[in-house]
């Protein structure tokens, strides 16, 4: 592997919790953004303040990417431990930058083949020649920049725009540092790489899902936001309390996520577009509330961003482990809406519709998304918000004619299912939104036949709601024996390791649900028969996704489960191996006879 | 929107459906006081929310004509703080039990008086669980024999009232089922209140608690508005002196003079309530990607 | 059906709520069920105090029944509300009595073909000769009994027992009311009945599903109950809240579920055998606290009283539609063991077994079962205590030998994924009892390899479960081609349509699941492909377990849904006649070809 | 059991996992006092139950030797309180930070207040969320800027202290993490009280709190222990002074001599903690059908 690697890096800084990484990644991810490559920002930190180690991983590509890659082309190590923990992720070719300032040194043990090391006493630069040992950090992006053979002025920009509002002297000792990175760096050898961009700088985003999330949903109109500060979906909250107070909107810091979710029913009661947003743990506070929500028939929209479980977990590590619940959680039946984004820009739109699909079928939509979408800066194309569209559904702001009765009949059994929703305040609609059993005006009723009823025309919204809800997305070769059946931030691993197996002449397709309930049955079913051999690839440990799939199709030997649960996002390579070994012979067929029944 | 405003309204204008309550329940009397008060307040039934939880008391959302919402057993704050703040236009009033309040929702309860959101918050104090037939309250006395204390409680009762105002509440009062008229004038008070307004009610269970019966209460309480010497807006002389009574103060125990409502602090807009907002897409909203480019 | 109906008695006693339906009941079903029948008492009250119709319906038979009968054969109408109601459920030859004391008359439209309709001044009798109106309760049993021409000994007796602590003079006017009813009845037409029981009177009981959980969790060790009062459960926390204390238990009525669950949960931490109660809203709330229960592996039982949902629902009706969230439920994977009784007699058995199973693998048990048990009053033979064990797995009450090593190494990763559990106070045993993942000390940990193990750990516990966990019970005939799966209280309603359908020659068979999860898969799968139509009977809308059953199988022609989700208990006939319409032709085979595919 | 006792121990005996706090968090001085505490008792960390929530505070059960519980966040009190009862020979410590205490867990909280649950509980009161990054907590004063609150925060902060004892608390003291001999001193006591203990810890977050740090507690605080006059067995005395300080009182704050401990008046025998039965099926429980025939 000696030619050279033009426009796909990897590049790991690795530190202490506080030691500034994070800045320093931010700063190398905007600048080869703006060089007009596609970036993405992996963040991995320790779920505690100081003292553990931590660790940002940029990745930039000239094409999009949404995950991590398979190996390392680069490692900042500001201390050795981070030599220690990721030294063998580096693949040959690549470097490895660490300070030496206490005379540190690489072990024997450690070195890898192929890999370069270079010492740069970066500290100690940044302490005497700067003053300020935490300046480390530009002065290692001057290193790597110099390393990559980068210009100048877009890092000189990013540094001036980074610390503008600190003054110039900052930004002058910020250029400084770097161009004494740089200057250190000059005598080494340069490593394979070239790193060119497009040229083009189409004012492409770098943004996380949960500020996608925020942005989208307050361009859909949502007014309210009530959350309780939860890894990985505290961003929301922090983005949303910004911004949406200058809309007229609210944003609730609640007491506790019961307290949240409650708040936000009761926000959409009054007409207004609201949201809930938290984590697994907070999800399942959440988890009467949204019983509540499916029997009033409240427009709610409830975020839940995945991280390892159960309880506590990993709280700052990525997972896919809350897709049961968020389809089967709570007691009694009552009709859902499940989607999943694949990555920030889908977020920004499908949290849109998400408040629509909550309107129109007068149910809770939960938006299940997972860290590794929630917190990693991804880059997108500029986002269009023409495309979004408002659709309140049968939402009732006029008076209602001719209606003296008392109570209006709020939950009228219609033949879709659905009813007009009235909203506090307009004339004749006044209702009883009841959590108990009721009739159609609401009020109490034991009645075995309205029981009946009622349950039939709230589930029948269901039932419409399947030709609302975004379909599948098909990927790859349609007529490819081999099939993947994923959602949410698995996509962007799935589709490197297609192109990968494409490589290696395996033509694969790929089916991603964007709607987990109602279930694509009908889809997955065609999709299943329609395959030799299907892997259903999620981060879980007990392969939920395949659970809902067997409901479809029955276990079935050409049904295998892909799975992942270390808290680590796919790598592209482990999902092609896995696929890979699978297969035999000159055609890669699947290797039914070898696989042992489950 | 064109709607006929009506020159006086009289508590019949709020009658709801037909109360399931037991004959002699106390909470006949908040109900019959409720719909006096938004007569006279001349308040349109289409401008009140009225929460509630879970309870017999909680039922009153079916039995008083309005915007009703009927949620979860503890729950009923968080609902109405915000459908206060999408809509201030609206009177919002929450009401529930004692078990409702202060065993299942008591730090709702606590967090709303922090946040004083411009609601008021009627407690109907039984000290016990009605709906479920008998259990002791948290406001039950220390030793209250019950059906799940069948050797009495081991817990102290807690005070609606003084945990309200330790923890900064700007209006809190508390009247008898037995007084309708002094009901009355509390809830008036509440209402106008410009932020949260705590009225715990002594509203007695005439079918599961013996004890704390109609006469009991008459025995046991200190009317404060009958006092023209009590100051109900000194904050400290209050909680002094209600610690120290060997009986239940009622009236109007403390306003805080200076409130500051919630909904104002909180939006920017608060005559253009957000619920009632013509949403479109906003084109200027594109300017905001600015900070990710 | 004008033939002598013997031993098969349904009577119903309507009125208002608080007019003493309750006690003229209970002491109806003792009166038979000491004559040697086997009686089933049922509650259907509404869910508020007063002002609401209720009613109580006392079955009895010469043979074990669990649920009510098909049709009623008395009506004790104390209003005539009651009349409208019930009427048309009265067969022919059958009788309602009704209070005709302000001169009431049932109307011509509501008299039914072949019923008897008996006015007796019910109330007037009762104030007039005994000053107390409550009385024409007592009178109303004379009534009965002297139409069905019981013997007064057994009567007498029991209003001796039931108002003897109120003193002499009470005992003496109930007996005077209840021969005044007699008299009143004495010229009226005998209906077509005989009620003589078999004589024996084994000292059966009369039970509710409630009662013997906190009976069967006394028996089973358990010393610890945290609850809050909650339909169809707080029986459970009032009963053992007599019982518990005396054994150095504790009971505490906690502040929410939320407290409730975690209190048990440190209880268990502690060493003694925990459980909490309740229903759907509170069971929601558990939600969280039971994923920690099988994070940090606490032996805690969870009883979930099933009323129909979504959020309050109807409070005090009957329903099994929490199944999906007890299995599923919270976010994360864990291993947890779901269990169901058929009856009160299997639900003192199972609990008991449910401590062991918690305490063998180390994670929470949920007990799921319904109104319909857990509220009715059941008659099962005595309660035999030395069928119960205790098995309380690898908890370690002596000191840990050579072990000066902290944190001692409570999550050991063993083979079967089980390890020690030392109790506080243990010597050597001091560990972190941690909701985070762990290292197998308890310790945090972040490592993905560590966290693969310890999920991988946790999960095998499911494994070894399955072979330890109830396995499912097979009635009737092995070869049948008509198969029926369900769970729960179905039970006693399946048992007599299987006879019913049996008299018209089709033979069916059933499997009953005790065990929901570790779900039967092995034995479902068997099952289906033994039958050659397979109904999955269940009280809910959405076919939840036929849900669990298709992941099994897939979605297959031959598996039909019988769902019922009105509030109300199956009767044996409702589920009878489902199957009869599936099935045609001289041999009764299922109708494949005349079913639409789903 | 036999274990061998050791003469007098010392705080290395406690010692757990090497703490990750920030350098110079609050939280080390309530580690170092608690070890300090727990030496100075001589008991046996094997006897000690320390039971934690969620928040960089609550690591503290892996920092410190004992049998450790890290629950959920806000639950630990219920935990807590459960062990005390199944084993009243343990000494139970309950643990965590304000956001866990008096947001999320206030409602069980001042519950464990009524029960009077003979167990301490230390609060480590940052007035931020440290370990979600800096968001205010209820303890933040109005207008805090933090990163969710980015106009200040608009609610009343809480004060645990006076919710503590308008709940009817037994014992309630504050201390200061940047004075370890009087945090040593309230723990003894605490520890020692027969019924439930709370102190809240002003324990600076010197990452994410730059309003409250140390040297802004010396400047706001009043040692309440250096005052020969305070009285703190007087509950309303205490009450009012409190409410009308204008600076931070610390020190032990109120201590009922009569207070009677929860597990002692829920036991039938104490002596014989229910998590130490052998546990057999019991033929006499057979005697209980007799109420169903
Ligand atoms: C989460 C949850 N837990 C328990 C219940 C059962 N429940 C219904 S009402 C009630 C208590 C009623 O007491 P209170 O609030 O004092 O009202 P009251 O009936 O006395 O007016 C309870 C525990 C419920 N509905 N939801
Ligand atoms: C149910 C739930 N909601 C939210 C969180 C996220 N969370 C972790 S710690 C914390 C707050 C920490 O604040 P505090 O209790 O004051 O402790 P500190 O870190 O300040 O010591 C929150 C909200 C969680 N773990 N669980
Ligand atoms: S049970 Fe008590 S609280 Fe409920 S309606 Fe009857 S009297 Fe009122
Ligand atoms: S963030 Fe604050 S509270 Fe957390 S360890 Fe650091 S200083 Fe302490
Ligand atoms: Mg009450
Ligand atoms: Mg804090």
């Amino acid at each position: 592997m000696s030619e050279v690697r033009v426009n796909d890096l990897s590049v790991r800084i690795g530190g202490q919790a506080g030691d500034g990484s994070l800045t320093t990644g931010d700063l190398l991810a905007k600048a080869l953004k703006r060089m007009g490559l596609w970036v993405i920002a992996l963040k991995d930190f320790p779920s505690r303040i100081r003292g553990g180690h931590t660790n940002y991983t940029i990745r930039a590509k000239d094409a999009p990417i949404w995950g991590p890659g398979n190996a390392l082309d680069f490692l900042l190590a500001f201390d050795m431990e981070s030599v220690e923990i990721h030294s063998g992720e580096i693949q040959p070719g690549g470097v490895v930058i660490y300070d030496n300032s206490r005379g540190e040194q690489v072990p024997d043990s450690l070195h890898a083949k192929g890999v370069h090391y270079l010492g740069v006493p970066l500290s100690n630069i940044a302490r005497s020649e700067l003053g300020l040992e935490l300046m480390k950090n530009t002065v290692a992006l001057g290193v790597l920049a110099e390393l990559l053979s980068l210009d100048d002025t877009i890092f000189h920009d990013i540094l001036a725009s980074t610390y503008g509002r600190k003054g110039p002297t900052v930004v002058e000792k910020n250029k400084r540092a770097f161009d004494l990175g740089r200057r250190q760096a000059a005598q080494a050898p340069k490593p394979p790489y070239r790193i060119t961009g497009n040229g083009e700088n189409p004012k492409r985003l770098l943004i996380t899902g949960d500020e996608a999330i925020g942005y989208g949903a307050l361009a859909a109109g949502c007014r309210f936001l009530a959350a309780y500060p939860i890894t990985p979906a505290t961003d929301i909250l922090e983005w949303m309390a910004k911004y949406l107070p200058k809309y007229n909107g609210v944003v609730i810091q609640a007491e506790d996520e019961l307290a949240a979710i409650n708040m936000a029913i009761g926000a959409a009661h009054a007409g207004a577009r609201a949201m809930t947003s938290t984590s697994g743990p907070g999800f399942s506070l959440m988890t009467e509330a949204m019983a509540l929500a499916g029997m009033v028939e409240v427009p709610v929209v409830i975020v839940d961003c995945q991280r390892p479980g159960p309880s506590t977990g990993l709280p700052t590590k990525t997972e896919q482990g809350d897709l049961n619940h968020a389809i089967f959680g709570a007691h009694g039946d009552f009709p859902r809406i499940v989607l999943s984004p694949a990555n920030a820009e889908e977020a920004f739109y499908l949290i849109a519709e998400a408040f629509n699909l909550a309107e129109r079928f007068q149910c809770p939509v939960i938006f299940l998304t997972e860290q590794l979408v929630a917190m990693s800066k991804q880059t997108i194309p500029p986002l269009d918000l023409s495309r979004i569209t408002i659709d309140r559904g049968k939402l009732v702001r006029e008076p209602v004619q001719n209606n003296e009765e008392w109570p209006f009949r709020r939950f009228a059994i219609t033949e879709e299912g659905i009813s007009p929703r009235p909203i506090p305040s307009v004339p004749g609609g006044m209702f009883i939104a009841k959590g108990s059993e009721h009739l159609e005006s609401g009020a109490y009723s034991e009645s075995p036949k309205n029981r009946t009823l009622m349950t039939l025309k709230r589930m029948r919204k269901l039932e419409r709601a399947k030709e609302a809800v975004p379909p599948p997305v098909l990927t790859g070769d349609p007529t490819a024996r081999v099939g993947i059946i994923g959602f949410g931030g698995t996509y962007g691993p799935i589709l490197e390791a297609m192109e990968m197996l494409a490589k290696e002449g395996i033509t694969t397709k790929y089916l991603r649900l964007r709607t987990l309930w109602p279930f694509p049955a009908e889809e997955i079913r065609r999709f299943v028969q329609e395959s030799e051999i299907v892997f259903v690839v999620e981060q879980n440990a007990t392969g939920q996704l395949r659970g809902l799939v067997e409901r479809c199709v029955g276990p079935q030997e050409k049904v295998e489960s892909l799975l992942k649960f270390d808290g680590q996002p796919f790598k592209p390579l482990e999902i092609a191996t896995r696929i890979d070994a699978l297969l035999v012979g000159p055609e890669r067929v699947p290797a039914r006879a070898n696989r042992a029944r489950r | 929107m064109a709607t006929v405003i009506k020159a006086q309204r009289n508590p019949k204008d709020y009658e709801g459906l037909k109360p399931v309550w037991c004959p002699g329940c106390g909470d006949f009397g908040v109900l019959n006081a409720l719909k006096k008060v938004l007569a006279d307040l001349n308040i349109d039934p289409k401008d009140i929310a009225l929460v509630t939880g879970i309870g017999c008391s909680s039922q009153i959302s079916s039995f008083l004509k309005a915007y009703a919402f009927h949620g979860v057993h503890g729950r009923l704050l968080p609902v109405a703080t915000a459908i206060k703040l999408m809509n201030p236009h609206l009177t919002v009033i929450g009401a529930g039990g004692d078990g409702d309040g202060y065993a299942i929702g008591l730090s709702h309860f606590l967090h709303a008086v922090r946040r004083n959101v411009d609601i008021t918050y009627i407690v109907m104090n039984n000290q016990v669980y009605g709906l479920t037939k008998g259990q002791a309250s948290p406001t039950a006395a220390f030793g209250f024999v019950t059906t799940s204390t069948p050797q009495g409680t081991r817990e102290r009762d807690v005070d609606g009232v003084k945990l309200a105002l330790a923890a900064g509440a700007t209006f809190v009062a508390r009247g008898f089922s037995g007084d309708v008229p002094q009901l009355v004038r509390l809830f008036k008070e509440a209402l106008q209140h410009p932020g949260f307004a705590l009225v715990d009610v002594l509203s007695p269970c005439v079918t599961y608690n013996r004890v704390n019966t109609y006469d009991w209460f008459r025995e046991n309480i200190l009317n404060l508005d009958e006092d023209p010497e009590y100051d109900p807006t000194d904050r400290v002389k209050v909680l002094t002196k209600i610690m120290t009574l060997d009986r239940i103060p009622t009236g109007l125990i403390f306003k805080d003079p200076s409130s500051k409502p919630y909904s104002r602090l909180l939006l920017k807009d608060p005559d253009n309530p957000p619920a009632l907002e013509e949403l479109r897409v906003r084109p200027e909203l594109a300017e905001l990607q600015e900070q990710f480019v």
